[in-house]
């Protein structure tokens, strides 16, 4: 009982990107020594699913959840009643709203993930052209975050045209379909920007299905493992991603300073992140991992046995 | 043959010995000894705070089972519910946007609940369309317009003491949710079983053809059936609505499905005319002390699920197993 | 095929041949029922057998092992002498055994065609169905008894009576060496029941065996060989139809005397309590107005589908009428639905005792209070005593017979369910009780009971209305009839004018 | 019998489907372009072939909502075996994948057959066991694109004759099983089992059995959608094609389908499925925001039921010479 339990509660179980945070988290907890991590989530992405998750780990009286929430409101009072109950609550990749943690770390910082996205696409755009974004669920917060801070550096590329913004759901198969969507109703699209791990390869294999190869360029947010596939095929020239075992990393051990007393969640406040160094946070105690890094068909081969 | 009248018995069997050899007592047993399985598999299961907090896990689901408990048992079903809690939660969001305090979120989520309820009943009974297909289509209609008015958008913002509804607690552990289900649960066992209403539901599931030739109002019943399958649908989108403080069109999603689940395992038959309210009640203990059992065992949900469909199959086919196995 | 000659369980065996399809002491139970113990019965070549008995006495349990829909649990068939199974209906078929059952067993979203040869329809290429083939031999088969409906016609799109006809195409249908009707004509018009009797002549020319099952004794006497009696599911006598007379089979049939003998009524009516004016209906009916006495049996007489049901139901509030009033006790009376009738006074014991009348599957108590809840309740809530009282009150008026108030209608014998659905309506205290064919499929023994009770009725001041399609019935029980004909009123008759060649003219307009 | 094909179920659904393309067309003109048509087809491929096999169940008077589970079930196991065995030749893969779909059919059939279980609550109960199955199969684990060979991808999507092998499939499956249904013993049973379950014993028919074998062909065609599936999208997971058995019995409503059984067509299933399907590719394309999507598939469903009751019901008895007459 002496053991430190820290939950990492994702938005679903299976989904590779998650896969990785929990080996990040393995890891932070073998470098702490005397930490349990359970990995948890629901099989969907539901809200709903994700309380009955936090039901169960507040019954278990674990020591901190650190969490990738589904719905930043919905899951909200939940996470309070687990603070009230001594628990330390932190977020990660998609946030709680404030009042259902006490701190929330992004991957990197919103208005970078924005602004690469559109310069992924814009790099292979010299002449400009028509882009269109196909995004997650219409209700993840990291990922309307994004792509809020994308349309507003949009200016700075001229040439570059935003004509629609679909949702996939992160089910491959509707993100298929939306992505086929697009190609139909936009005869002319160059880009298809996906900021979602789901989405990319879905779009990445509609592209090569109606043959627009070289056509339309697909690019987001992807993990090298899953995308080499596409940057071989030439579906993707590039796509950007933190690194996740790093963000699962991190969380945890921010957890565990946070729970073990060592830091405190206030404005201003800088966390050691072991290997990582340390985050700072602002004054929504939200801090900020790194920058995101592109992966093209030089370096893909060298990172896709990673993650 | 003779030709004196002779007395005949007003029962064989006593009732007694009637409950003794139901369905019921053997769910009781089932949910008895997952009880007792819970309680030596973790450490954290036998602790007050925690039991309450697993009530949770089943009680707005089981408010609506009780009203398809009694739809089923007439024949009809009602796969609509799950949407129409999105919708009247979609309601009370807006509601609150433009400032409407609690007790007028409360009647709005019952208001709405209830109008469904009854363009379910009119679908079903006035224009004689049968109920499973009808409410797979209202089940679409009713949370596309949830996604029409909000699309992408969540309310919140819900004042501060409607919370009371999904989070507050009455008394000590006793939540709010825990005392409305045993209120609602009572009202509901009296209903089937000791009013007029209850028997003329009872005769409509066995053969409404001859409900209706022996003067009981077949359709008018069915319709006040699905009315109260809408209201209690509203009753538990204001629950949870309260509890997540928030909406979204997605609230609620395949809910339908485990509250159906949760009315054939306590024993009511699935095409009519059998089945009891303690029964349902038993059946969404089992459903929450099975899920909460093994969530504190961090077992993911899909594999509960897993155990609640070995559960619903397994509950009816072992009596028949054995049926067959003895001739 | 060589056979021993010398068959030991045949109960009379004078018979010259050996039987194409025998039963040897057969028994079949159903969870609590003996519908069968040791039975053994043969059929012959070129020669009628009747089977006779009270309902329940497990005539059509016999039909249905003899084609394979139900299993035996002792005793054997015999084919030719040789002991067969029949797994299923299509393995009776196979061996030439084909039945007109009692219950119409047609489908009716697949055409006539179809109907006839499902199971065995004729195969072309690859195995496929031959459709035209099927069409062609299905339209011979109907030519041949003389129905004209086209195979490609859908089964619902048919009157009864022509279904009647697609059931009779379908026995035929297969190259059956035994054919068995089970009770063929409970449904058919006279005419209709006059060609049967051609078809059954022209089939035992034919060589073929066969198993007529009936209650109406005119009809065996005029077409069966031989006749076999059951009795609570056992064997009690056998003969040659020559040797026995009407009488002698009744007392086989029930075990003592009975005459066919109508209860005696004093006749004295009182006022007029009901009245219809001018009912009218788009479809069904027009143009039907008569009057009723407290204390009168009115009769309804008239040919299958004449819409005597499709009135009466409109009366008790089924169906809409398009125009037309109802006065009941000097007041109008507004009739939307069966509750509206049940409330006025008005009560109607159906045809279709099964789906209408009662609810097989709920205990007698709740049948019988059904309709009464209000008053064995209090405000709503239910009072199980009262409730057991009220149902005992009225059963044991009609001598019910059954294990106890708490069994389901449905373990119930035809007669003593029945009973239980007109306890339910009289426990309601109506003025206007309407009886649709309340002895149809009903034995002789019960079938006395439920006159009996009809005269009682009557003599309470209740005021009765029968529907029958047996003129002996309609004449004896009624103080007045009248005889509908496509759903008008033919004619209405009384006194000395209530003759069976009066009922029979107006009722087919000759 | 010209006015019977004119009254048709199926002419009028061709001509909704008609009017429906009218529309579309008038907004966005390229939508009716015969490679677009094709696209949608291919489509709606999936759809077809599961509501093919659920229509059979229905006419049976049962219902099958294990479908979609059982295609991602199947669809995980031909990818893990992909995955252990690349080399394994795409033919076997088809193979197995129509065989365990099969199986898995067949677990509903006998548990509807021998045990007497309401279809409704085996495939309920299946539904979740199949799903958690593939959760234990894969530890929850995606299967992704890359990790498939090119053979298993490239099927569905090679071109034959200008179209994907995917929806020659359908094309193929709609024939043989037109065929199937209108001249063999074993399609006619499914009508004579469903129509009238009491007149098919007495035609030798064994209602269960029948019963069984539109399981088992529904879950074969739902296996080999599963194959189709994982390949045209590259991925296979636990959550595969959720919910997706909802919008296989709309089409089926939408296509003609009675619930009661006894009534259908393949001709009409299709027809449903393509409805489904057009009205899901064109919404994004006319530029009306896809969180419409639900409710209008919701209208239709309703729509489409209240039309086909219609047109079945029972007219009523002509006993007046003079209404026989007039109609
Ligand atoms: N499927 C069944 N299950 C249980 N009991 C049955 C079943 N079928 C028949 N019985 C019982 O077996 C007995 C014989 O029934 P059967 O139908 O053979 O009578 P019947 O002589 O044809 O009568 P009727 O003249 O009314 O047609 C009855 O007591 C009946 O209730
Ligand atoms: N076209 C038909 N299709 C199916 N059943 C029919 C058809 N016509 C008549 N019947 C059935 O045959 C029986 C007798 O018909 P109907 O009720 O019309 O006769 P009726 O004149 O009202 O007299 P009765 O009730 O004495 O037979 C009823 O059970 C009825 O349902
Ligand atoms: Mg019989
Ligand atoms: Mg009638």
């Amino acid at each position: 009982q002496d053991d430190m339990r820290i939950a990492l509660v994702v938005k679903a179980l299976g989904i590779g990107f998650f896969e990785a945070a929990a080996e990040g988290a393995e890891e932070a907890a073998a470098e702490l020594g005397n930490v349990e991590i359970i990995y948890t989530g629901p099989t969907d992405t539901t809200a709903e699913g994700q309380i009955e998750v936090i039901n169960s780990l507040i019954a278990q009286g674990v020591d901190a959840i650190a969490i990738s929430a589904n719905d930043p409101d919905a899951v909200s009072p939940a996470l309070q009643r687990a603070m009230q109950r001594g628990i330390t609550v932190v977020s990660w990749d998609s946030g709680v709203n404030e009042e259902g943690r006490m701190m929330h770390l992004n991957p990197s910082s919103t208005p970078l993930i924005g602004n690469t996205i559109i310069k992924l696409a814009a790099d292979h755009m010299p002449d400009g052209g028509q882009v269109a974004i196909l995004s997650a669920s219409a209700t993840a917060t990291n990922q309307n975050a994004w792509i809020e801070a994308a349309e507003e550096v949009l200016p700075n590329y001229p040439g570059i045209e935003l004509v629609a913004t679909v949702y996939g759901d992160d089910l491959s198969d509707k993100s298929y379909r939306e992505a086929q969507g697009l190609m139909a109703s936009y005869p002319d699209l160059k880009a298809i920007i996906a900021p979602t791990t789901v989405g990319i390869l879905a779009s990445c294999q509609a592209v090569s299905d109606a043959d627009k190869i070289g056509e339309i360029n697909v690019t987001g947010l992807g993990l090298p493992s899953e995308m080499a596939g596409c940057v071989v095929s030439g579906a993707t020239e590039s796509f950007a991603i933190w690194n996740p075992i790093d963000l699962g990393y991190s969380a945890t051990m921010i957890a565990h300073a946070l729970a073990t007393g060592a830091a405190t969640a206030e404005p201003g406040a800088e966390i050691p992140t072991g290997r990582m160094g340390s985050v700072t946070l602002d004054d929504t105690n939200t801090a900020a991992m790194s920058d995101p890094f592109t992966y093209d068909a030089s370096n893909i081969d060298q990172f896709k046995d990673i993650f | 043959m003779t030709d004196t009248t002779r007395f005949i018995p007003d029962r064989l069997q006593s009732p007694l010995e009637r409950r003794l050899k139901s369905w019921e007592t053997l769910l009781l047993a089932v949910a008895v000894s997952i009880f007792i399985v819970n309680s030596f598999t973790s450490p954290y299961f036998l602790n007050a705070w925690n039991l309450s907090d697993m009530t949770f896990n089943f009680t707005e689901k089981a408010m609506i089972a009780f009203a398809m408990a009694l739809l089923i048992i007439a024949g009809e079903i009602d796969l609509s519910v799950a949407s129409i809690i999105a919708l009247a939660s979609t309601a009370m969001g807006a509601a609150v946007q433009i400032g409407i305090g609690t007790p007028g979120l409360v009647l709005i989520g019952l208001g709405v609940g209830l109008i469904c309820g009854a363009f379910n009943g009119f679908l079903v009974t006035k224009l004689g369309l049968p109920s499973i297909v009808v409410t797979i289509g209202t089940m679409s209609l009713f949370r596309g317009i949830s996604y029409i008015i909000l699309g992408d958008q969540a309310y919140r913002g819900y004042p501060s003491d409607f919370s009371f509804f999904g989070q507050g607690y009455v008394f000590w552990v006793i939540s709010f949710e825990f005392v409305l289900f045993a209120i609602i649960a009572l009202i509901y066992f009296v209903i089937l079983h000791n009013t007029n209403f209850g028997r003329a539901v009872y005769a409509i599931g066995n053969n409404p053809v001859g409900a209706e030739f022996s003067g009981i109002r077949v359709a008018r019943v069915k319709f006040i059936l699905f009315l109260l399958t809408g209201l209690m649908s509203g009753v538990a989108a204001v629950c949870l609505t309260s509890r997540l403080a928030s909406t979204r069109p997605s609230i609620a999603f395949g809910w339908e499905l485990e509250i159906v689940t949760m009315v054939v395992l306590g024993g009511v038959n699935i095409l009519g005319g059998s089945g009891t309210i303690p029964g349902v009640v038993i059946a969404a203990f089992v459903m929450g002390l099975v899920t909460f059992g093994l969530g504190l065992l961090n077992v993911p949900g899909i594999v509960m699920s897993i155990v609640i469909g070995l559960l619903l199959i397994g509950v009816i086919a072992l009596p028949r197993l054995w049926e067959k196995w003895k001739s | 095929m060589l056979m021993e000659t010398d068959q030991k369980s045949a109960p009379t065996g004078a018979e010259p041949k050996v039987p194409v399809l025998a039963l040897r002491e057969v028994t079949k139970t159903f969870p609590g029922v003996t519908a069968l113990s040791e039975v053994s019965l043969e059929l012959f070549p070129g020669k009628v057998t009747a089977l006779v008995g009270e309902n329940g006495a497990g005539k059509s349990t016999v039909v249905k092992i003899m084609t394979g829909i139900y299993q035996p649990n002792g005793g054997q068939i015999e084919i030719d002498g040789s002991p067969v199974h029949f797994p299923t209906a299509q393995d009776a078929g196979d061996v030439g055994v084909t039945a007109i059952h009692q219950e119409t067993v047609l489908f009716d979203e697949l055409s006539v065609a179809e109907n006839v040869f499902l199971g065995h329809a004729p195969r072309g290429r690859f195995g496929l169905i031959d459709t035209s083939a099927m069409m062609d031999h299905s339209r011979e088969i109907l030519d041949g008894i003389g129905a004209s409906i086209d195979p490609r016609t859908k089964l619902k799109d048919l009157g009864i009576a022509n279904k009647h006809l697609v059931a009779i195409a379908r026995a035929l249908s297969i190259d059956a060496r035994v054919v068995i009707m089970d009770e063929p004509t409970a449904a058919l018009s006279q005419k209709e029941i006059e060609e049967l009797y051609e078809l059954v002549e022209e089939l035992k020319a034919q060589g073929k065996a066969i198993l007529f099952i009936s209650h109406k004794f005119d009809e065996i006497f005029r077409i069966a060989d031989s006749y076999t009696v059951f009795r609570d599911g056992a064997l009690v006598g056998n003969g040659a139809i020559a040797d026995v007379t009407e009488a002698e089979l009744v007392k086989l049939m029930v075990g003592r005397d009975v005459s066919q003998i109508f209860p005696n009524r004093e006749r004295n009516t009182g006022d007029e309590i009901f009245s219809v004016d001018g009912y009218e209906h788009p479809t069904e009916f027009a143009d039907i107005s008569f009057t009723l006495r407290r204390g009168e049996i009115l009769g309804f007489y008239g040919l299958v589908g004449a819409g005597r049901s499709e009135f009466m139901q409109a009366l008790f509030g089924i169906t809409r009428p398009s125009s037309g009033k109802v006065t009941i006790d000097g007041e109008d009376a507004i009739i939307r639905s069966p509750a509206d009738a049940v409330g006025k006074g008005i009560v109607y014991v159906p045809e279709d005792r099964g789906r209408q009348g009662a609810i097989t599957t709920l205990p007698i108590f709740q049948n019988v209070t059904l309709p009464s809840l209000d008053r064995t309740s209090k405000n709503g809530f239910l009072r199980l005593a009262e409730e057991f009282k009220l149902a005992r009150e009225y059963t044991e008026r009609l001598d019910l017979r059954a294990a106890s108030l708490d069994t389901d209608v449905g373990n119930l014998s035809g007669g003593n369910q029945q009973k239980v659905v007109i306890a339910k309506w009289l426990a309601t205290q109506p003025k206007v009780i309407i009886l649709d064919e309340p002895t149809k499929g009903i034995d002789i023994g019960s079938k006395a009971a439920v006159h009996e009770f009809m005269a009682e009725l009557a003599a309470q001041g209740l005021a009765v209305i029968m529907i029958s399609s047996e003129i002996p019935e309609v004449l004896g029980m009624s103080d007045r009839v009248i005889v509908m004909r496509e759903g008008r009123i033919a004619t209405e008759v009384t006194g000395e004018d209530m003759t069976p060649e009066t009922l029979v003219r107006h009722a087919a307009g000759i | 019998m010209p006015k019977q094909i004119f009254t048709s179920r199926e002419f009028l659904l061709t001509g909704a489907i008609v009017l429906l393309l009218a529309i579309i067309a008038t907004r966005f003109p390229a939508f009716i372009a015969p490679s677009n048509l094709a696209n949608v087809f291919n489509d709606t491929a999936p759809l077809i072939l599961l509501a093919i096999g659920q229509m059979i169940v229905i006419l049976t008077r049962c219902i099958d909502l294990s479908v979609a589970a059982n295609l991602a079930l199947t669809g995980m196991v031909v990818s893990m075996i992909n995955v252990a065995v690349p080399g394994l030749p795409v033919p076997i893969i088809i193979f197995v994948s129509v065989a365990f779909g099969a199986l898995l059919g067949m677990v509903n059939g006998i548990l509807v057959w021998k045990l007497e279980i309401p279809p409704i609550v085996v495939t309920l109960g299946t539904m979740t066991i199949f799903r958690g199955t593939i959760f234990l199969l894969s530890e929850g684990k995606w299967i992704n694109a890359h990790e498939f060979s090119e053979p298993f991808k490239a099927f569905p999507r090679t071109e034959l004759l200008g179209l994907p092998l995917m929806s020659w499939i359908a094309i193929a499956a709609v024939i043989l099983f037109s065929v199937v249904m209108s001249r063999t013993t074993l399609g006619r049973a499914f009508y004579a089992a469903g129509g009238n379950p009491h007149a098919a014993t007495y035609a030798g028919i064994d209602v269960g059995r029948t019963q069984f074998w539109a399981f088992t062909i529904s879950g074969a065609l739902a296996g080999l959608t599963g194959y189709l599936w994982v390949s045209r999208f590259a991925v296979a997971f636990v959550d595969l094609a959720g919910g997706f058995e909802l919008s296989v019995v709309a089409a089926c409503v939408i296509g003609g389908v009675a619930i009661m059984g006894g009534i259908g067509s393949v001709v009409g299933a299709m027809l449903g499925a393509l409805f489904l399907g057009i009205i899901s590719n064109a919404l994004p394309v006319v530029n009306i925001s896809p969180f419409w999507q639900l409710a209008i598939s919701g209208s239709a469903i309703i729509i489409a039921v209240a039309l086909n009751a219609q047109a079945n019901r029972e007219k009523g008895r002509i006993i007046l010479k003079r209404a026989e007459n007039a109609t």
